[in-house]
């Protein structure tokens, strides 16, 4: 009695998930994110990013005449949930896979998704992600592997530092930059004075400061998120921790700002992908979406933004909405402002799938950022 | 009664076969899921001897799935047979489940609730921390499928026949053990371990060994797990999994046999069947799970088993009435 | 004649107050001893500690002459000493047999036999014959928590019996269950004791089955042993009259 | 040892805030059993409850007040009522188990209707530093800290010094006695109920400010006021008091002298280790286990 009823409603289920028809008009786009679990501030910023570059694109009549569709599939931030809804995303054969944006779940959905020869535009920042040399993988911001040598580089040539000290965040994101950068301090013979993990979500951070404090070091590299940044920055300004704190987009945003205040006085970073750059085209962005949702988005809701606009873009420099010939054409294509502004910067991809574009080294002065220098593509 | 028997039978036969044969026309996705539905329905019928016969909470099931997980990813990705690593994974879940056991001689059920709770949280913090061994927050990929006397599982078909397989394998080994006198002596642990132990059942030995068992479970499910994903890392393995494993058992109905089939369907397929709620699904199934609680603390198949019981009752009674009446005309 | 159980001095206090306040006796094989006294006397309080339910604060408790004292409850049942409890103990979802299969299983081969070995630990055939010993037959695949309250005070008796015990300890048997029944319960304990060589020590509070049954009556007050004699002895000292029986 | 001070005090003040949601925690379990899994999200949605009537158009005052009567309904009244009550007769477990539930839809329910980002929240305390004996502190934590101790003080007077107080451990600690002698039971059980709900929107109040208003914040609240409940006594309210301050201190301890990426391990080998050793915590009453 009691198996049958269990087998066949199973069955029943799998069976209508699997049968949804292909129809004609619309192009399908799948996106797989964080909507739950631990990265549901990441998924959700990246899903809002993608609803309102296609609410833009279909108000201005899609991509060559035909309406962008996108349907939205919960990771729950856990890869195997991932594994399953990028399967299934795939089975439904979309013209482009979004997301996930946990390296993790990347790492886990992207042989599927170079198996069934579909490009995946996704968020995760993990060096080795684009050094497997998957064909159809591509990034929405710079991989740590690009950011954190220009870090490095400003904290060696500019700041003159011998000795630092790193916090990190301990998941995927926190410790792969916190591995790129030391793998370049070692280069410039840059000693790590103290080597601070910290969990998501911490509150607390005077121990970790207190370290800090002892170990004296002649610049502080904090690569955590944006409210932990604005926490241990209100920290390390209470116990007088003078010295430079240099970051990332994470330690230099608006919001970081915002939460922080006068402690994030002095902070500085360089900025690949940020909804503060000093870009005309950003802040118009960053307008609609507040107006639409309320928040200030993080990077990861540009990201979103930036994946729906790359496939537009290139799929009207291929002339046809061609899931095969996808991949190929992005390979090697500058997507310019001036042609497309809603790539909002100049973007190249190469054929690994990074994205190419100008950064910026910021610095917090008196609760606004200051651009100190551009830097320029690599590509130029 | 043997009709009823025959019908039973039938019914299962047809199930097992539906379970084989319908799958092959699935895509990669439906077979996944039914793949992750095998894997997690063998960690909850750990679980559910642990605490739904021999009533010992739980909440490190996830964790010890992690360690069956990681056992395997580990071992495989050096070149080790996956039945290898299936051993070993038994082993160790057996012996950590047989140790944290011990807190449950010593203290009441939620403080046990507590240990094993810190117990998760450790194993998490191990698997994240501890990079020389399970690579850490980065996680191990690539982990590959196995072969079985010679045959590839690479393929999602393939590979579901494996989980399959194993499901079976996994649902006689239990049966058979709840039907033994262990089982017995389980059921008597969780309902009055006093009387129990007067009846010379060594609840010491018994609760350790239902915790031990029901960790290898597991371990078994994390075997299946690491080559199912080829991917595993910390994440999943965080208490949420423990919590997860939990309410499939209670929700399925704790110390039902079916009771673990039906909870994991529901866990695994339900975002499926609330698709057009969005995001509101965790939320309705919150609400569904506190209902269902309120109406019915032993799951769906409490339910199901109190209306048989009652029913059962009601024809007793009627039989003993019609027994009573006839002894009172026979002078 | 052997003495199956010898207490020495056994006392148990809680928190200061002492339950049972030194008290020694022993059992010879097939006697059937009667523990009578008031509430709150200590009489199931000496029951859990000769048992090791509770472990005494003094004394000693030799079965056929082996130290006991601090056993395991499942231990000493291991060595053939079983009792029932004052308030019901059967397992009310586990069928009449499978309650006493289950009562009997532990004595049965060892661990591995019993998880590798048949279902019933090949006690079917026992268990039956207990079954019909105590009339229980219409009801063997009953749940035990659908029969009547006498009916489960049967099957917790025969329950203590399963495992073939040297020594059993009753706590009141009799207690709710009525007349048709006492006298069947009386009979059975009776034949057990007989035929089985089986040695009781009962607690209760019937006092005409505690008379007519039992070779030997203890008498407790106040956490000692107050009397102790044949039924008739007992029946007639003065004592006991004054603090128990005297109404 | 300049660093210590820091780390004590810091330590301490969110010890006490930890010490706040323990003791709730006791206070249910003694009344009526209840293991709240939720009592981190209880703590995490006052906040959102306030940040909605101010969205609204109230001032924070206001706002502070709705949210706090907000809160004796939903997470007091509500709760014993849809939840508490009619789970109780199936026992602990199912109960745990059903507030397991609740909180994954406290949680869901928070990101959904209101956001998954955090939000900033204003603080009752002023911002700023002050410097006591030459060490910088912020203003912040000495303001929680005071609070945190008047709460608790203000609530061991309620149940030791006054006749509700009495009649409420009466009630929890033998409700068939105290229902003989004239104690209205259900009422107390109804009180401590929202004595919690008070607590944990005062908690809510005070920790939002650093934590941010986010969906996410009770898990580890939650598990933290936990480990204090039991490390300091499950029984006793001045054992989940006890208990809050040492978890907050020693937290701060073993991230800077063990080591930061096990910290969260300490706490729980802590609470493992008195499960162990002293199941009735530091300062509680043994519970008997009847095998």
């Amino acid at each position: 009695m009691k198996p049958v009823f269990l087998a066949s409603a199973l069955l029943a289920t799998v069976l209508t998930g699997a049968a949804i028809a292909q129809a004609g008009a619309p192009i399908k786009l799948a996106n797989v994110a964080e909507l739950s679990g631990g990265g549901a501030t990441v998924g959700t910023n990246w899903k809002n990013g993608i609803d309102l570059a296609i609410e833009e694109i279909n108000s201005k009549g899609g991509v060559l005449g035909r309406k962008l569709e996108v349907t939205h599939a919960d990771s729950q931030s856990n890869p195997g949930v991932a594994r399953a809804q990028v399967q299934k995303a795939l089975d439904a054969e979309p013209y482009v896979l979004l997301g996930p944006g946990y390296s993790g779940s990347v790492k886990v959905t992207a042989p599927l998704a170079a198996e069934a020869g579909i490009a995946q535009i996704m968020g995760g920042e993990a060096a080795e992600l684009t050094t497997a040399g998957n064909k159809f993988l591509f990034r929405t911001s710079f991989g740590q592997q690009s950011s954190m040598p220009k870090v490095a580089k400003y904290i060696n040539d500019e700041l003159k530092a011998k000795s630092v000290a790193i916090v990190w965040v301990n998941n995927d994101f926190g410790k792969g930059g916190r591995d790129s950068i030391s793998k370049e301090f070692a280069k410039y013979n840059i000693k790590v004075a103290a080597d601070l993990s910290t969990e998501a979500g911490q509150a607390d951070f005077a121990a970790d400061v207190s370290k800090i404090k002892a170990a004296a070091p002649d610049a502080v590299f904090v690569y955590v998120n944006e409210e932990e940044s604005a926490r241990i920055l209100k920290e390390l300004k209470r116990q007088g921790v003078t010295v430079p704190l240099v970051g990332e987009t994470t330690l230099v945003g608006q919001k970081v700002v915002e939460l922080a205040g006068d402690a994030a006085n002095g902070a500085r970073g360089h900025v690949g992908l940020t909804t503060d750059a000093p870009v005309e085209l950003i802040k118009a962005f960053r307008d609609k979406f507040v107006k639409k949702y309320n928040y200030v988005p993080d990077h990861n809701g540009l990201k979103g933004w930036l994946a729906i606009y790359m496939i537009k873009a290139t799929t009207e420099k291929m002339g046809k909405v061609d899931s095969k010939g996808f991949a190929d054409a992005l390979h090697g294509f500058t997507i310019t402002a001036a042609k497309e502004p809603g790539i909002l910067m100049d973007a190249t991809f190469d054929a690994n799938g990074d994205i190419d574009r100008q950064g910026f080294l910021v610095e917090i002065v008196e609760g606004k950022q200051v651009v100190k220098q551009v830097l320029p593509k690599l590509g130029n | 009664m043997t009709a009823a028997k025959t019908l039973k039978i039938g019914l299962g036969i047809v199930v097992i076969a539906a379970l084989i044969i319908v799958p092959m026309n699935f895509n990669r996705y439906g077979l996944f899921i039914l793949s992750q539905w095998a894997v997690m329905t063998i960690a909850a019928m750990g679980l559910n001897l642990t605490l739904g016969y021999a009533g010992q909470v739980s909440l490190a099931q996830g964790a010890f799935v992690g360690i069956g997980a990681y056992t395997a990813a580990i071992m495989t990705s050096n070149g080790l047979p996956l039945i290898g690593a299936l051993g070993v994974a038994i082993v160790l879940c057996f012996a950590i489940g047989w140790i944290l056991g011990y807190p449950a001689l010593r203290v009441q059920h939620h403080y046990l609730a507590f240990v094993t709770l810190a117990f998760s949280t450790l194993a998490f913090l191990v698997f994240r921390n501890e990079d020389w061994l399970t690579k850490g927050i980065y996680g191990i990929s690539n982990i590959p499928r196995p072969e079985i006397f010679g045959y590839p599982t690479r393929r999602p078909l393939p590979f579901y026949y494996v989980c399959l397989g194993s499901l079976a394998l996994v649902s006689l080994a239990v049966w058979w053990l709840i039907r033994s006198p262990w089982g017995r002596a389980f059921i008597a642990l969780r309902e009055n371990p006093v009387r129990a132990l007067s009846l010379g059942i060594d609840t010491r030995r018994y609760t350790l060994m239902a915790f031990a068992i029901g960790s290898a479970l597991g371990g078994v499910a994390g075997t299946l797990y690491a080559p199912l994903t080829q991917y595993v890392d910390p994440v999943p393995f965080h208490l949420s999994l423990s919590l997860d494993l939990l309410m499939m058992v209670i929700v399925g109905g704790s110390g039902f046999f079916f009771g673990p089939f039906l909870g994991a369907m529901i866990a695994v397929l339900l975002p499926e069947w609330l698709r057009f709620t969005q995001g509101y699904y965790l939320m309705l199934y919150a609400i569904a799970v506190i209902g269902l609680l309120i109406y019915s603390p032993t799951g769906i198949l409490g339910i199901l088993d109190r209306f048989i019981s009652e029913r059962r009752t009601k024809a007793a009674s009627a039989q003993r009435a019609v027994a009573k009446a006839k002894l009172e005309v026979t002078p | 004649m052997t003495a199956v159980l010898e207490v020495t001095n056994i006392r148990k206090s809680f928190g200061g107050i002492a339950a049972v306040n030194g008290v020694s006796f022993d059992v010879q094989e097939g006697e059937i001893l009667g523990l009578i006294g008031p509430n709150g006397c200590g009489k199931s309080t000496l029951f859990n500690c000769i048992l090791g339910q509770l472990s005494p604060s003094a004394g000693e408790v030799k079965v056929d002459g082996k130290v006991v004292t601090g056993m395991r409850p499942s231990e000493l049942n291991g060595l053939g000493v079983s009792r029932t409890f004052q308030l019901l103990q059967v397992f009310p979802k586990l069928s009449v047999r499978e309650n006493l299969i289950l009562a009997g299983q532990e004595h049965q081969g060892n661990m591995l036999s019993r998880l590798l070995g048949p279902s019933d630990a090949g006690l079917t055939e026992a268990a039956n014959q207990m079954i019909g010993f105590f009339k229980l037959d219409h009801l063997a695949n009953e749940p035990a928590g659908g029969l009547s309250y006498g009916q489960q005070k049967l099957l917790d008796a025969a329950m203590a019996f399963m495992g073939g015990p040297r020594l059993v300890l009753l706590d009141e048997p009799a207690g709710g269950v009525n007349l048709t029944m006492l006298a069947d319960l009386k009979d059975r304990l009776r034949a057990i004791n007989q035929e089985k060589r089986a040695t009781f020590v009962v607690i209760e509070h019937n006092m005409e089955f505690v008379m007519s049954l039992c070779t030997r009556v203890m008498v407790m007050a106040e956490g000692k042993v107050l009397a102790m004699g044949r039924p008739d002895e007992v029946r007639a000292n003065p004592a006991v009259i004054e603090a128990y029986l005297g109404h | 040892m300049s660093n210590l001070l820091d780390l004590l005090i810091a330590g301490l003040a969110t010890g006490a805030i930890y010490a706040i949601v323990a003791v709730g925690f006791t206070l249910l379990w003694q009344t009526s059993q209840t293991i709240n899994f939720a009592q981190g999200e209880f703590v995490m949605l006052p906040a959102f409850l306030m940040l909605a009537v101010m969205h609204a158009g109230a001032p924070f005052w206001l706002a502070i007040l709705i949210g706090i009567a907000l809160s004796l309904l939903l997470l007091g009244l509500g709760f014993k009522m849809l939840l508490v009550d009619p789970m109780l007769r199936h026992g602990v477990l199912p109960l745990a188990i059903a507030t397991m539930a609740l909180a994954i839809g406290i949680k869901e329910a928070a990101k959904q209707f209101w956001s998954a980002e955090a939000s900033p929240f204003p603080s009752i305390i002023p911002g700023g530093d002050i410097t006591i004996f030459g060490r910088v502190v912020a203003l912040q934590s000495i303001g929680v800290l005071v609070l945190a101790i008047l709460a608790v003080l203000g609530l061991t007077t309620l149940l030791n010094r006054t006749s509700i107080g009495h009649q409420m451990q009466a009630a929890a600690q033998n409700p068939t006695v105290a229902r003989i002698i004239g104690v209205p039971v259900e009422r107390m059980i109804l009180l401590t109920f929202l004595i919690n709900a008070f607590l944990v929107a005062l908690a809510s109040l005070l920790i939002t400010p650093i934590y941010l208003a986010k969906f996410s914040n009770g898990e580890v609240l939650g598990q933290a006021a936990f480990i204090a409940a039991i490390v300091g006594g499950f029984n006793q309210v001045r054992g989940a008091i006890a208990g809050g301050l040492l978890i907050g201190v020693v937290d701060n301890l073993s991230a800077a002298y063990v080591s930061t990426q096990y910290r969260a391990a300490v706490p729980l080998v802590l609470l493992i280790a008195i499960i162990l050793f002293r199941p009735q915590g530091m300062l509680g009453r043994p519970e008997e286990r009847t095998v």
